[in-house]
């Protein structure tokens, strides 16, 4: 499955990663953070056990299932206003 | 009647003056937020505010309309700025029109209350006692 | 910023952004009260407020300084016209800023209570279908 | 004692006067208030159960004992914001 992953705020500065073309077997969303953990140092601060989520622009829970050409962002708790 | 994210300066007053749309309107309430000069018992000195393009749009959208449904409202304001910002900058710009008081004033603090917990927007924070740039993480 | 009673138009956006009086505010709420072309079923065409002059600007300094004492603000702006007003003409500006924004909205919401009940102020409406106009009563 | 007498709105109109100075032996502005109905038609406006009066420019009851020289004031429920 072809997965269009956006990373943001803290987690795009430590991953150095704003935006990534991934290509995996992940159903889920949280299948899909396994694998971006398992990448080292780096990746480990997605192991927050605060991360948000959102596919397709929408805000969803880890275990959302994915789709071929899916959009999936995963960042810290938002803090607007 | 607008509901965006801008890089450029929020006139409030302005917006605060074009917003109230027609004679039914009997009350606006507006809540203007600043950078302060401190925060946490840190002085700040600048605020960047990083958002997710074209999820923001869609997310402040829904909220109005989630707005619109909850209250008996005639005109929603929400305009947000990101990027870099310096003290004393407006960050937010909420106001809301009703024919009624106490539907304006729990709509605008119901909107604030969303803008902080629900839409892709996170905050940055420089204090004057440090080079590293610290992001905030809510409560 | 300032408590007054006036007979002139209001400039509510003009003072939305004198309120912000240092870095130290972060949030401003900020309530405009219109004329409203209708009111409990009647179309209305121009409203008059009479006042207490000399108590109503007691009144509004004693507001101002329990607002004060209740929350901790930075400002507090309370303006009230008097005298022949039209339709959608700014009937009162109450604004206040503060560090958080709990504080500015429940001081903005609380000032309107009181001044609902507690200033010396009478409105009296025209209305579209009558020649005798109607004092206003509280329900 | 001299009273110096204010009226407002409906109270106002209904009476002609916006202002007076009376001397009474009322001790209380309950007193006061029935020696002003006594004067007949106009004055039965301030028979209202929604009274509400001031004494020297601050709100008070109308049990409020008054002293020569009080600025009394007789008006409708308040309608401001």
């Amino acid at each position: 499955m072809n997965i269009e992953l956006r990373l943001f705020a803290r987690y795009r500065e430590a991953t150095g990663v704003d935006h990534e073309r991934i290509c995996s077997a992940a159903e889920t969303i949280s299948e899909l953070r396994e694998v971006l953990l398992a990448r080292g140092d780096h990746w480990l601060v997605l192991a927050d056990e605060r991360l948000c989520c959102a596919r397709n622009q929408t805000l969803c829970s880890l275990d959302s299932a994915l789709c071929d050409g899916d959009e999936v962002a995963l960042f810290p708790p938002m803090t607007g206003g | 009647m607008a509901t965006y994210i801008t890089n450029e300066a929020i006139a409030a007053g302005q917006r605060l003056d074009a917003l109230a749309p027609s004679h039914a309107a009997g009350a606006v309430v507006s809540f203007t937020g600043y950078v302060r000069d401190h925060n946490l018992g840190e002085a700040v000195s600048t605020l960047y505010l990083e958002h997710y393009p074209g999820m923001t749009e869609r997310a402040l959208a829904a909220l109005e309309i989630d707005a619109y449904a909850r209250w008996p409202l005639l005109a929603v304001d929400i305009i947000h700025r990101v990027g870099e910002l310096t003290l004393g900058d407006v960050i937010v710009f909420v106001a809301v029109a009703s024919a009624h008081r106490q539907a304006a004033f729990e709509a605008a603090s119901y909107l604030m209350d969303q803008l902080k917990t629900h839409i892709p927007l996170w905050k940055r924070e420089c204090h004057t006692a440090s080079t590293t740039p610290v992001w905030l993480i809510p409560h």
